[in-house]
């Protein structure tokens, strides 16, 4: 799989200030790709992200984007280089318009903003709906696919999103992952997806990394994961199944 | 007639005060910290102006060199004192801008000296217009402040570079992941808000006189009209700087003038406890 | 040279009255004061009124600073829904509102002349009226010191710095965050005014142009060169705004190539890039991200 | 079994916008009731209608049989009713522990008077908070938490403290919006044992959730909101089946 | 007993409102020191001046005065210009039983004097007030209007100008008071124009006069007005141009053929007219023949010294080294400074003041009228 990987992260050690949160996390993204990062809260799985973006200095190992290093690029370098990023939380400009949150996803990467817009607005057709409103009065759900869509702008080879399905309805949840996966299948990106809601979320998954106290503990495909009941047990609350 | 000399004054005002209280507003909105020095940049702006008239310079030509003088000064000094503290939260830069405030405010006077100075121009008689008597400089006053005002507007709200200023505005950390670099907004807000504070100083000083205490004077009134316009929205300091300046000369009508300011004041708390926050409601 | 010693030392302290007063209210409780003067003024005048009909110190004193309190809790109350900036622009023009009272109103405070004659307390046996006074301040602000220190540790200090944090969360949980509010301002009016009776008493005259907005402003700087919410680091940050504002006066002695003028403005600007100085050293970089 | 919280005809708009809809329905004492529908249904508005956040338009709202539609936030909490915000309000400065030991009522060392008093009784009631404080924390999983600023907690971490303040205080109906959101599936599970037994208690509980498997599992009705109106409710494999809710809220799947 | 060099603390206004006349108090002071010292001194002792700057605000004058007298030891200090610095720091020097010669002119100055310790060069705003009315009188004016910065002699010099004006038969017709941190003046100028007044009075410092006459210009409005000597300076003239023309100063007089200004003007320059300038010259000139009379540095001494050696009785000298020859010859000496006569009535205020009006043409200032003795 190493010879298809577009992002690969080795050994990954960061943390805040004195506080060291991970201890040597590696993992690989190949094109097309979803993968799903699950563990517990507090596990380190938002400050990999974070750092696989560029907003945390690694204290140790090594990031690569197609070949390229990228470990100490800056946020902006990286969004050039194809590498897209919604946060967990805030993740819309709250004063500004639907309309102008997704121009401001264009805003360092070239491109015509009329014509990503509407391939956009194609993938993710809800935004039409609420396209002239500001989006701090949007509802939960409605903010994930804003932020979603800001981050499609740029036309992304690899996305990261931190938890995207964070307090959206099963309808909600569907549909953006529904939209996940057609982002990955018609436009061949690469999705890194950090999840709570991990049943849904490795339905759409290929392959799943499990992380708990800033280190890699399992991996594997997303089957083999579900069937795992270790796994079940420790990490998925295993409970009676919902479908 | 004596009414329509009062808004006549209070278009002025409202036109002086807007530009600097924007620069507070902008700067506040962006960076999130009160800057005190911004007064004090409008005295250094018209002492500039002054210096540059010195040379034989036309007044608005001196004006406008002063204007972009100043924003590098601002923005000198946001690069070599406030840098350092720009995670540190509010309380370090409003610290630091009190600092810079001493310095500047003092360096004018070590430089320039106490008196009352003037820039060389003649006063000029006064035209009629519409029924209103107003004076040529006057009129440019306030055709300046509308101009800049609708230009930084605009440029706000219709190109990159100002969504940019807007997006780093209400989420800093969000505008890092789209590839915003806080530093060169940054930079870019603290010369334009050198550049308002001196145009509003450089004004100042032709309708009254040039002093080391010229912004000092106005610190409490630009505070105000940039608080009640919603830190942070430039169509607010207008509108605050509109509503003070009808407001402070309409008083007049009822009140001894020696309590123009106050007066002002208690019209600003009254709007404010209808409105709290503000004529404009700035997001975060 | 040690009279010139004590006379920095009462105003220091005075100072750091007020300056604990903003403490409480702006450091710990997060309401944004800018018009501290304000209470200072109101408490300065009283004591001055009062010891001009001969009220004994104590008493005047006590008075001044109740009056602080009371018109502290008055705007507290006032402005219930305004909360961080727009406080401050009430503030703000409140002590506008009062400077202009007491520069217009010559019925009620000798308009701009101001009053003078004011009395100051008796001597301690066996000092002079100055270390008198200076002893005076310094116990008064000894036992502030105590109480603030308390309020901090004890729970209604979390309150008040909870309220900083999130007065909504505090209203969920069924506090009443306006009697807070009104309790914090009113506590650092009182201080305000405590120290503006001190003050009315040390200096004898007292005039409207002495409340000017930049007594805030300095006290605001000492509260925020302190850590917040601290009232160790508030009163330490306070004598050093004193000995700065102060010790540069010694300057001139030293500095005989600039006229007074200059030198005024060197002492300043000294002044300033020594707030600037001390802000670097304590806030400056540290973790670049 | 007696209705501990009736809301009649409540309306609120936001500008253009009718979040709330003449909405009406009660809540049973001691029971666990569920709160469903879309995103931007106006659940979370309807919180804030209840706990006195946000003022309601038109409508009533009756807690335990009185009115309290035009009381005031704390008053409401007063009352025993408290609520979790669904996106965290921490006290980011402040520690965990902090946080927690802000909740409790009349404490006596929360007045000025105290701080003249010996300190004796203050320490005795802090040390109690504190007791009660780490019970709770150990509840939600947070305990290596205390004395860390509860800024630096991740986002699930975030959503367990707002549920731990609310567990301070002993209320008799509990509002929580999205406890669960965010939060690691293990400890979900560990959460609906917690509820169940503050529920067990005698605390009324009513639970905004997008998580199906805790409404099926804990709830005993469930309302389902959409476009600011209650379109069904019933019980949680009523509305399963309910075609309204299948189409507006859950996706068209048949659970 | 003591010897050494005499130290005497200027404490003066080099900042602020007053900081111009500050300055110019300063150098004349210097003037009169350098005259003193070379002439050996009084009681063959130097002088030295110890410098403060009271910022023209009361606190820092406090600050200032306390250094003065608790650090340097200064046996007087002379040179309190605003009056709320005089009124701040007399307390202060009056209970270390120092003397103090202000510059200031507010009447309530004469409250505080209660030791005799205070004497004050500067006429009374009274005197002000009344020189402005008895001008306004002799051209034959009869509506006045008052515009007012608010600051302690605006009031006091009002009300003696309404009365003294009344009394001529005129009328006030209207009196605004305004703040100095006021961005555009029309609003007011407007106001007390719209009762077409003979002329206007304006009580204030430069700053505002400037903007009121550019103000007044510029909206087309046209009156005379009529301000007090100490708020114009050269610049304002060149700085309000044509808005200035006209323009009525009422200064304080100073005596323009005594050798004592002439000596000052030469070391100073012609082109000015030094009314404070002179006040300071003639106040360390009095201190020093004070200190020779009294034979004493002594505070109590020299508040009575100070009244023996200004007259009016005694030989009349008018310059330092005359007086200590007369004075060493055993002869009661009445100085004649540079300001005036100088003599003092009972609260150390000068007893009769001149003035001189002048007015602005074509950006240049000539006298037009005197107004001499004006009594309480
Ligand atoms: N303060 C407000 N100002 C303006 N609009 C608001 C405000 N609060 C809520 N709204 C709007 O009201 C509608 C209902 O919002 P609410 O937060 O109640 O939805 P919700 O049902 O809780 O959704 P979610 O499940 O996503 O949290 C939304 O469209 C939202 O944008
Ligand atoms: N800014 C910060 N400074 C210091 N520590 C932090 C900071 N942000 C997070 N932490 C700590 O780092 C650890 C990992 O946090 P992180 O946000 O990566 O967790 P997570 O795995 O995303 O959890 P969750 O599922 O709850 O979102 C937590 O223990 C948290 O307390
Ligand atoms: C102008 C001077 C005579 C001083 C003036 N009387 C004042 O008090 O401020
Ligand atoms: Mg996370
Ligand atoms: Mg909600």
């Amino acid at each position: 799989m190493s010879g298809t990987a577009i992002l690969t992260a080795d050994a990954l050690v960061a943390g805040y200030g004195e506080m060291q949160i991970l201890h040597g996390v590696s993992l690989e993204l190949a094109a097309g790709e979803i993968v799903t990062v699950i563990g517990p809260n507090g596990c380190g799985k938002s400050t990999l992200l974070k750092t696989l973006a560029g907003l945390l200095r690694p204290q140790g190992g090594r990031i690569e984007l197609n070949g390229l290093d990228i470990t100490n690029a800056t946020t902006r370098d990286r969004l050039r280089a194809g590498l897209g990023y919604v946060p967990q939380v805030r993740n819309v400009f709250g004063t500004m318009s639907v309309e102008e949150n997704l121009r401001m996803g264009l805003f360092a990467v070239p491109g015509s903003i009329k014509d990503r817009q509407n391939s956009v607005r194609e993938i993710l057709p809800t935004l039409a709906e609420y396209w002239t409103a500001t989006a701090g009065k949007l509802s939960g759900g409605q903010q994930q696919v804003v932020a979603l869509g800001r981050a499609l702008m740029a036309s992304p080879t690899v996305l990261l999103l931190d938890e995207p399905s964070a307090g959206l309805s099963p309808k909600a949840t569907s549909e953006v992952f529904h939209h996940i996966r057609e982002i990955s299948n018609r436009q061949g990106v690469a999705v890194l997806l950090v999840e709570q809601n991990a049943h849904k979320a490795l339905e759409i998954s290929d392959r799943c990394y499990i992380l708990a106290e800033g280190r890699n503990q399992i991996d594997g495909t997303a089957r083999s994961i579900l069937n795992n009941p270790v796994v079940g047990k420790i990490y998925l609350g295993a409970y009676g199944e919902v479908e | 007639m004596e009414l329509k000399i009062y808004l006549v004054s209070a278009l002025v005002s409202a036109a002086i005060w807007s530009l600097p209280a924007a620069a507070i507003s902008l700067i506040y909105g962006v960076l999130r910290y009160p800057n005190f020095a911004i007064p004090e940049l409008m005295t250094l702006g018209a002492y500039l102006t002054l210096l540059l008239c010195g040379f034989g310079v036309p007044l608005w030509v001196a004006g406008i060199f002063s204007a972009l003088l100043t924003g590098l000064v601002a923005l000198a000094l946001d690069q070599t004192v406030f840098r350092f503290v720009r995670r540190a939260g509010m309380l370090p830069p409003v610290l630091l801008s009190l600092g810079v405030m001493l310095v500047v405010q003092n360096f004018v006077r070590f430089v320039w000296g106490n008196g009352n100075l003037q820039f060389p121009i003649t006063p000029m008689r006064p035209v009629i217009l519409a029924g209103f008597i107003i004076s040529p400089i006057q009129l440019i006053i306030i055709a300046t402040g509308i101009a800049i005002l609708g230009a930084i507007f605009l440029s706000l709200r219709f190109t990159e570079f100002g969504r940019a200023i807007r997006a780093t505005s209400t989420n800093p950390e969000l505008a890092v992941v789209t590839g915003v670099q806080p530093e060169r907004v940054y930079a870019a807000v603290l010369f334009v808000a050198g550049f308002l504070s001196a145009v509003g100083g450089t004004v100042l000083a032709t309708e009254t006189s040039l002093n080391p205490l010229l912004g000092w004077r106005v610190l409490i009134p630009l505070f105000a009209v940039a608080i009640l316009g919603g830190l942070g929205s430039v169509v607010g300091a207008a509108l605050a700087a509109l509503l003070v300046g009808l407001a402070s000369e309409f008083s007049l009508l009822i009140l001894p003038s020696s309590y123009k300011t106050a007066l002002a004041f208690l019209v600003l708390t009254l709007v404010l406890l209808v409105r709290p926050s503000g004529l404009i409601k700035s997001g975060s | 040279m040690i009279d010139y010693a004590v006379s920095i030392l009462i105003f220091a302290c005075i100072y750091g009255l007020v300056a604990l007063g903003l403490n409480i209210q702006w450091g710990l409780t997060g309401l944004i004061n800018l018009g501290q003067v304000a209470f200072f003024a109101v408490g300065a005048y009283t004591f001055a009124l009062l010891s001009k009909i001969g009220m004994p110190f104590p008493v005047g004193v006590l008075v001044a600073t109740l009056t602080g309190g009371g018109f502290g809790a008055a705007v507290a109350m006032f402005t219930p829904r305004l909360r961080e900036d727009y406080l401050a622009i009430v503030t703000l023009g409140f002590s506008e509102f009062v400077r202009l009272i007491l520069l217009n109103e010559k019925w009620l405070a000798g308009g701009p002349d101001g009053i003078a004659g004011i009395q100051r307390p008796m001597t301690i046996a066996g000092f002079g009226s100055e270390v008198s006074f200076l002893i005076i301040v310094v116990v008064t602000l000894a036992i502030a010191f105590a109480f603030t220190r308390r309020i901090e540790g004890f729970p209604i200090g979390r309150t008040l710095r909870a309220i900083r944090e999130d007065e909504t969360v505090v209203s969920s949980v069924g506090k009443v965050t306006l009697a807070y509010k009104t309790r914090a301002f009113m506590l650092g009016a009182a201080l305000a005014g405590l120290g503006g009776a001190f003050f009315a008493s040390y200096l004898s005259y007292i005039s409207p142009d002495m409340f000017g907005p930049n007594v805030s402003i300095y006290v605001l700087a000492a509260v925020l060169i302190g850590r917040q919410g601290s009232s160790v680091a508030t009163l330490a940050s306070t004598a050093l705004v004193a000995l700065l504002l102060e010790g540069t006066r010694i300057l001139k002695d030293y500095v005989t190539f600039v006229d007074g003028v200059e030198l005024a403005a060197l002492r300043l600007m000294l002044l300033g890039i020594a707030l600037i100085a001390i802000v670097a050293v304590r806030y400056g970089p540290r973790r670049a991200v | 079994m007696k209705e501990i919280l009736e809301i009649k005809c409540l309306s609120r708009r936001f500008g253009g916008l009718q979040a709330v809809n003449k909405c009406e329905f009660s809540v049973r004492a001691h029971s666990i009731t569920g709160l469903v529908g879309p995103n931007g249904a106006g659940k979370s508005t309807l919180f804030n209608l209840v706990s006195g956040f946000v003022r309601p338009d038109s409508g009533e709202i009756r807690f335990a049989g009185e009115r309290i539609d035009t009381l005031s936030a704390h008053s409401v909490a007063r009352l025993g009713l408290r609520r979790t915000f669904q996106i965290p309000r921490e006290l980011k400065q402040m520690t965990v522990l902090e946080n927690l030991l802000l909740v409790p009522e009349n404490q006596f060392g929360d007045r000025i008077v105290s701080v003249l008093s010996q300190g004796k009784r203050v320490r005795e009631e802090e040390g109690k908070n504190l007791q009660i404080a780490r019970g709770v924390l150990e509840m939600v999983g947070l305990s290596e938490k205390a004395t860390h600023q509860a800024a630096l907690l991740s986002g699930g971490q975030k959503k367990l403290l707002e549920l731990a303040r609310c567990l301070m205080a002993k209320p008799k109906l509990l509002l929580l919006d999205e406890p669960t959101a965010g939060v690691n599936p293990t400890l979900i599970r560990h959460l609906m044992s917690v509820l169940r037994r503050v529920n067990e208690s005698g605390v009324t509980l009513l639970i905004i959730e997008h998580n199906m498997t805790v409404i099926m599992e804990l709830c005993e009705r469930v309302i389902v909101m959409d476009r600011g109106q209650v379109i069904a409710a019933g019980s949680p494999s009523a509305i399963q089946s309910n075609k309204q809710v299948l189409e507006a809220y859950l996706g068209g799947v048949s659970a | 007993a003591e010897d050494g060099d005499i130290v005497v603390g200027a404490l003066m206004p080099l900042s602020g409102a007053g900081g111009p006349f500050g300055q110019e108090m300063l150098a004349s002071a210097k003037v009169a020191l350098e005259e003193i010292n070379a002439a050996g001194g009084p009681l063959g002792r130097k002088i030295k001046l110890v410098e403060e700057n009271d910022e023209t605000n009361p606190e820092a004058a406090v600050r200032a005065a306390r250094k003065l007298v608790d650090v340097d030891k200064v046996k007087a200090i002379f040179g309190t210009w605003a009056s709320s610095v005089t009124l701040a720091v007399a307390p202060i020097v009056q209970e270390k039983g120092l003397v103090l010669f202000s510059n200031s002119g507010a009447s309530r100055i004469t409250e505080i004097q209660k030791k005799g310790h205070v004497y004050r060069l500067e006429p009374d705003d009274l005197l002000f007030g009344k020189a402005y009315a008895e001008y306004a009188a002799q051209q034959g004016w009869k509506r006045a209007a008052v515009l007012g910065l608010n600051v302690p002699f605006t009031q006091t010099t009002v009300d003696a100008f309404k009365q003294r004006f009344n009394e001529r038969g005129g009328e006030v017709t209207s009196f605004v008071t305004y703040n100095e941190d006021q961005t555009t003046f029309s609003t007011e100028v407007a106001r007390v124009l719209s009762d077409q007044p003979d002329f206007v009075h304006i009580s204030g410092y430069e700053p505002d006069i400037t903007a009121i006459l550019k103000a007044a210009y510029q909206a087309g409005l046209s009156t005379r007005f009529f301000v007090p000597g100490f708020a114009v300076s050269a610049d304002l003239i060149k700085n309000a141009g044509p808005a200035a023309d006209g323009l009525l100063l009422l200064e304080e007089g100073v005596s323009e053929e005594s050798p004592a200004y002439q000596r000052l003007a030469g070391h100073l320059g012609k082109d000015h007219y030094y009314s404070f300038g002179a006040q300071a010259y003639d106040e360390l000139v009095l201190l020093a023949l004070a200190i020779e009379a009294a034979k004493s540095t002594d505070g109590d001494a020299l508040a009575k010294a100070v009244r023996e050696v200004s007259g009016p009785e005694g030989t009349r000298v008018t310059s330092f080294a005359d007086g200590v020859a007369a004075l060493r010859r055993g002869e009661r000496i009445n100085y004649d400074g540079a300001s005036g006569p100088l003599d003092f009535d009972a609260n150390g205020n000068i007893a009769k003041a001149n003035f001189r009006v002048s007015q602005v043409k074509d950006g240049k200032t000539a006298p037009v009228g005197k107004i001499s003795e004006v009594q309480f």
